[in-house]
């Protein structure tokens, strides 16, 4: 994203009909136009305008974090969100889970050819307006086009570096039998939300994403009792059943979950029982799952439910020994079930 | 969610769990089939075997759609789809299915076949529609409940001229499975297979009505009870099945009142007649041929008929030698009793059909049941020692 | 085998489709294959289709008889 | 790729013959199979065996500086390299032109259903020797797949974070009227060596892509002479005559250049002819054009020289005072012409 | 590269462009159009102007067969494109040729056009041996140097049997062009523009030789050097035609004899006839109605002939009135003159054909020609001063 | 216009195709609409397919012609 210098261009992008076609990524003043007048324009700041092809900060000694996400999510538009807040909200959620302050992100754009430019323009300020609400900058960009039929409308890939907390290290195999399993809020929203929307399926329901941040819970999660938090992680694909059967791998230990203390709502319930779905399969995008030692799960989880993305937060559960690495559910009908992975594509079922 | 959330109320179940061991003779033992996946899906779910006294046994039976159909069937299926003028539609329940040498339509799509997922027959139709000039095949599987909105596509699509649209009809019927594993020679002479009732089908059912059991009822001297698929409707239909073999009863019962009749939906099944007729056999994975056990396009309708259209042969099955799937769709075998269960068959890489379907017996047992399977373990471990 | 779940009738729209809510969330299915859907009534949904009218005596009945086996055979 | 903890897979993948399918992107066991079997196994480090959805890396107090880059290369495969070395070279570069040490990297892959895995695992061994040879790990990643015709193969997007020597402040808009013009070597190589292979232009020629990562070359440079570079950049897309004019508007200055004194292989020379392209505009991805006060030019120079990937560096002319910020050229003919960017995409033309 | 950097010896070139100061007559001017953008690139591309002496001049032809495609043409292309079923491949040059109010196939394509940009005719024959359900057309443009490949193609298509491939014909004629130049009244009677003499194609020549341009030499009495691409090539054919006109004489000459006969290519010449046919008319931009300007298909092909086929209509032009493109083709101003010119119209933004072909008038002022008109009016500015 | 380029023979291939190059890089095009292609010999490429042979000798003598021009004019 370095095309800053480029003169003025004697034509003003025509965002409300044009689409974005070959020239807009060929490397020429069109693609500087295109960087300009929608991506700089909406992320709005110093580093883009210095226009080069890498950004540079300060940084105390310490450690630091750093991860990325590929967004592909279809349809990009969804009730309370689209792919760019996703992008946003998901990369930050990655660093927080570390338990670390996230400092700056990258955005790469890979556009299909005819790509709307309204809808391109949207996007950007979704990420420019989340950036800024979140305050964490994207500081250098990328943009590719490629023909049509070679990309779905927009994929976008975030990365993003954050500061670890002095003393703070969690890790994916740090769970021991004991740990208490704390959800900061009900499950499946997102998924059902972008699942409304798919052709096909198309259902009504009020339910809409739970696209956050969750950099400002995690802080707060940290400065009340950094010191018992295992781990943490983000439930997005495969949902929590995969999220705590991935821990439970790592951490070779099992689960005792408790249906009944899983925070749902009814209509994501509803929803999946048209689809045939288990909601514990169904993606989130502004939830986290911890896992806390046992003398730290009170004050942990007060510290969660003081926070607005924390309110509902609920202890759902305890990890226990167990070879198998099991995820057990206590159910809300009186029995025992194995939680597992899903196989292969979460799909509506007919049996 | 009314008319779901009140037949889940698990103290409910307890005190007819009670009535069930009450009710039931110390001195003999009961072994109830339920032929349905749905209720192999809810007993597993909800462990209601756990609430079951010893001597009252569950049978799984072959009633899942998808674990019915044999290998060939995928085969071909997966060769028409990689036909390049052939979209094949299909519901989610069949991705997995596997075919001959690993093979599913997964894979076959990874490999360029154009299928798709449907949610519907309604969605076939509208690809059928949009795309003139893609032969949209959609590949039907089901029982008596899936069959009548194949019809109504088939209807629609006859009515609307779409040239482009066939059927690959695997539509199966369940009374034929019954008779069948009631005439099979494990039940009926070797004894190895003891069944003393039904758990009749509760969505088959709101089709075609409870009538069509009662011929069973009376042959093979069989109590049937239909019952809807939620935990409290299995449990209360195991009781009615306890106490009519107390009474030495073998009526047809029906627990499901709400929606299922004695004759069933007359506008469904006529809108099946006319346009399916029985086929004179079909095999059934497990079961093996199965007289008059499935459903095919009259002939007036043959060019929406895949197997005509495409003249589609349905090559010889090459099942997994060491699958199980077929024992355990007749009740003969458990999962546990596989030797591949587990190790090599999971839900992940299901060697048998019993494994894909979420509705299958091994499925159901490995996602619900392994956990029991352990305890049960744990306990008799404890008693030997 | 067979999923399918009830779902109240909302609003019965032309060529024998309606509008159906299970739980706050509604979708348009058709109802060809049954007859005098009627706007609140429920139907068990299945594939898109509604297959059969769920009889709100005999649901209120089958919860009775449920509620007296598990009080005990008082017959 | 955080699904290390999964226990041993019942099948092995068949990596000869299979293809990704929906479900390697699923969230499940099928996608923990694929990163850990290929991903891991080929970019080998003790960051990705951790199994987190993020990594994280002491570092010292100082600038730092973070870039990214979305890779579309078509085709994949290409004489001397593939989208997996050039996604690595490509981001470390980013990272070099800003006279930073690169640190760390992180890889997203978006790939198409089908994509067979063979190739996956080439791509993927490419990037793990490429990371080796450069000594830069990659150490968080991501893996999306999205369904057949949604993609082109594979998309790639790596994020790169390095360190900026103190005292080093290179600036787009640091070059000034006199400065010297040094290219590191020949250029148009990489984009005639993929244009090559390019279904319905094919030709046959031994020229290879460039593709090479130059931090060793500016480490080299800003020993020998860092104070008197004003700016590097990578002519990648665009070639040299985007990047010059890129310079020459973010400055406010001009260029007058040689075309005699710009390295351009016979080769190339003649594949541009065939095509009707001008070797200016064409792809380079190993080669930097560094712009360098006129007291340092020799030195500077001469340590290009020295190094293997600069042995054919070429002073090829000076930046000039221009309010058009046009840049010019000498012709070898011995007239002068403006180097425009290219409009629009690069094309085989007829006339 | 041999055949090309022995012509482009820059020393050879000030050695001839000395003898052309010398020969040249101090008290007359001279005016030769190249006809073609070939010389009008090689000239701006290599500064030859700088090195002519004041009284020789150039003026840039209409010889570009992107530029003189009318607007209407684009049009009907973008809309043959549209359609659902056809595949338009075409030419890299054409892409970016600009239709009405802003369109162009780039954008076309963008907006979901299946439009293919090919190197050769035969690719697009590839395209539609490959893709038998799409409606492959070929847009074809250019000069008697393009119309052999097209015929080619088409004989091929033919013998192939290919249904799905035809022909969108826009092949222009030289010899047509060069006589409506002649007769039009800027020239003829205006005496607005004055032409000495002309520099005939290169390539265009190697098919139709040198012979057509005979009738010109003799009627209009204006000397003519057929000359090859190369700077050196240019420069001396200069040379040529000034002797010609220093001698009286308005001769066909030969410099390009290293490519180009007499005849020319006859065997190219008789796969065109076979398939071609002239048009009694044809809109050139710049021009307007050439009589006998183009060929179209013969009308056995019809089939073959994308405008039958299709039935497509050209929608009447609709040029920005104030582009000059028009009077810039036909030699009466030059890109400078032009109001949008580097404000609104540039390579990025073309307004006009001339500005978006590399080879244009426009373009190669833009690339080639601003820095010399700098550097001239600083001069001139000096001289005032 | 019409941009075309000397390349030489490398191949004669079936079909009236030939394998030609150019400064190190080969292609193969059509030499449908030329006779006798002889491997060694130039022609003119454009848009795939050979328009002309390119006669040495005529060349040499362009050369020549121009040289000649360069000193200045003998005649
Ligand atoms: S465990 Fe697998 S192999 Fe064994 S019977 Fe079940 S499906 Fe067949
Ligand atoms: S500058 Fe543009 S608008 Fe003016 S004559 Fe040339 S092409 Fe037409
Ligand atoms: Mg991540
Ligand atoms: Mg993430
Ligand atoms: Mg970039
Ligand atoms: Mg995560
Ligand atoms: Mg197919
Ligand atoms: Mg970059
Ligand atoms: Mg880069
Ligand atoms: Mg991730
Ligand atoms: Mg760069
Ligand atoms: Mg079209």
């Amino acid at each position: 994203m370095n095309k800053m210098g480029v003169k003025a261009y004697t034509w003003k992008l025509d965002i409300a009909n044009g689409r974005v076609d070959l020239s807009h990524g060929a490397g020429g003043r069109a693609m500087g136009q295109l960087i300009e007048d929608i991506f700089h324009k909406a992320l709005d700041n110093d580093w883009l305008r210095a226009g080069n092809d890498q950004s540079t900060f300060a940084v105390p000694s310490g450690r630091m974090v750093m991860t990325t996400d590929g967004y592909v999510v279809s349809p990009l538009f969804f009730p309370g969100g689209n792919i760019g807040t996703l992008a946003v909200h998901g990369t930050i959620n990655d660093i927080a889970m570390a338990g670390a302050v996230p400092l700056y992100l990258s955005a790469c754009f890979i556009i299909e050819e005819g790509f709307p430019l309204a809808d391109l323009e949207c996007i950007a300020q979704s990420m420019g307006d989340a950036s800024r609400e979140t305050g964490v900058p994207i500081i250098t960009g990328d943009t590719k086009v490629v023909e049509r039929g070679k990309a779905d409308g927009v994929f976008i890939s975030t990365a993003g570096v954050g500061r670890v907390p002095d003393g703070l290290d969690l890790r994916a195999d740090a769970a021991q039998p004991g740990d208490a399993v704390i959800i900061s809020g009900s499950i499946g929203d997102h998924g059902v939300a972008v699942m409304s929307k798919r052709e096909n399926l198309e259902f009504d329901t009020a339910i809409i994403s739970d696209s956050a941040a969750l950099h400002g819970l995690v802080a707060a999660m940290v400065a009340a009792g950094g010191k018992h938090i295992r781990l943490m992680r983000d439930p997005t694909r495969g949902g929590i059943a995969a999220t705590l059967n991935e821990i439970a791998n790592q951490s070779k230990i099992g689960f005792h979950i408790d249906e009944e203390a899983i925070p749902l709502k009814p209509e994501v319930a509803a929803a999946c029982e048209f689809l045939g779905l288990d909601p514990l399969n169904v993606a989130n995008e502004g939830k986290l799952v911890a896992v806390v030692a046992p003398d730290g799960a009170d004050v942990v989880l007060a510290a969660m439910q003081a926070h607005p993305l924390g309110a509902e937060a609920m202890l759902i559960g305890h990890a226990v020994a167990d070879e198998n690495c099991f995820v057990q559910m206590a159910t809300s009908f009186g029995g025992g079930r194995i939680v597992d992975w899903l196989s292969g594509e979460q799909l509506p079922r007919i049996c | 969610m009314k008319y779901i959330d009140e037949y889940r109320d698990g103290r409910l179940a307890m005190d007819i769990a009670r009535q069930i061991v009450a009710t039931a003779d110390l001195v003999r033992s009961y072994h109830f089939m339920e032929f349905c996946g749905g209720h192999t899906h809810a007993i597993s779910r909800y462990g209601l075997e756990d609430l079951l006294p010893p001597n009252v046994r569950m049978i799984h039976g072959p009633g899942c759609p998808v674990c019915v159909l044999p290998i060939g069937r995928i085969d071909a299926a997966i060769a028409l789809a990689m036909r390049p003028e052939v979209t094949l539609c299909t519901y989610g329940d069949l991705m997995r299915v596997p075919g001959s040498d690993g093979s599913n339509l997964l894979k076959a799509k990874a490999a360029g076949a154009d299928i798709r997922m449907v949610y519907s027959t309604l969605d076939a139709l509208r690809i059928a529609e949009a795309e003139p000039n893609r032969d949209v095949v959609f590949f039907a599987i089901g029982f008596e409940t899936t069959t009548p909105p194949t019809a109504l596509a088939l209807k629609a699509a006859i009515a609307k001229g779409l040239g482009n649209f066939s059927i690959f009809c695997n539509h199966v019927l369940t009374p034929a499975a019954i008779q069948n594993i009631l005439e099979s020679p494990d039940v009926r002479k070797l004894g190895t297979i003891k069944i003393d009732g039904f758990i009749g089908p509760a969505h088959v059912s709101t089709v075609i009505g409870t009538e069509p059991y009662e011929f069973f009822a009376e042959e093979f001297q069989k109590p049937v009870v239909v019952a809807g698929f939620e935990p409290l409707d299995v449990i209360q239909a195991i009781l009615m099945l306890v106490r009519q073999v107390n009474d030495g009863r073998h009526e047809v019962e029906n627990q499901y009142i709400r929606a299922v009749t004695v004759f069933g939906n007359e506008k469904a099944q006529a809108e099946v007649a006319n346009f399916f007729e029985l086929r004179e056999s079909f095999e059934w994975r497990g079961l093996g041929e199965v007289p008059y056990g499935a459903l095919r396009l009259r002939p007036q309708y043959a060019t929406y008929d895949a197997e005509k259209r495409f003249s589609m042969v349905t090559p010889a099955a090459k099942d997994n030698p060491a699958c199980e799937c077929g024992a355990i769709l007749r009740g003969a075998r458990n999962p546990a009793d596989c030797k591949l269960f587990g190790t090599v068959c999971t839900p992940d890489t299901p060697m048998g059909s019993c494994m894909v379907s979420s509705e299958g017996a091994c499925a159901a047992h490995w996602t619900y049941g392994r956990l029991r399977e352990k305890a049960r373990q744990a306990d008799a471990g404890r008693a030997v020692a | 085998m067979c999923l399918a779940i009830p779902v109240q009738v909302k609003e019965v729209l032309p060529d024998d489709m309606a509008k159906v809510t299970l739980g706050g969330v509604s979708k348009i299915i058709s109802t060809a294959l049954v007859d005098d859907v009627k706007v609140g009534g429920y139907v068990v949904l299945h594939v898109g289709y509604a297959l059969a009218k769920i009889d709100p005596e005999e649901a209120e009945r089958t919860l009775a008889l449920i509620r007296e086996a598990a009080i005990g055979d008082a017959a």
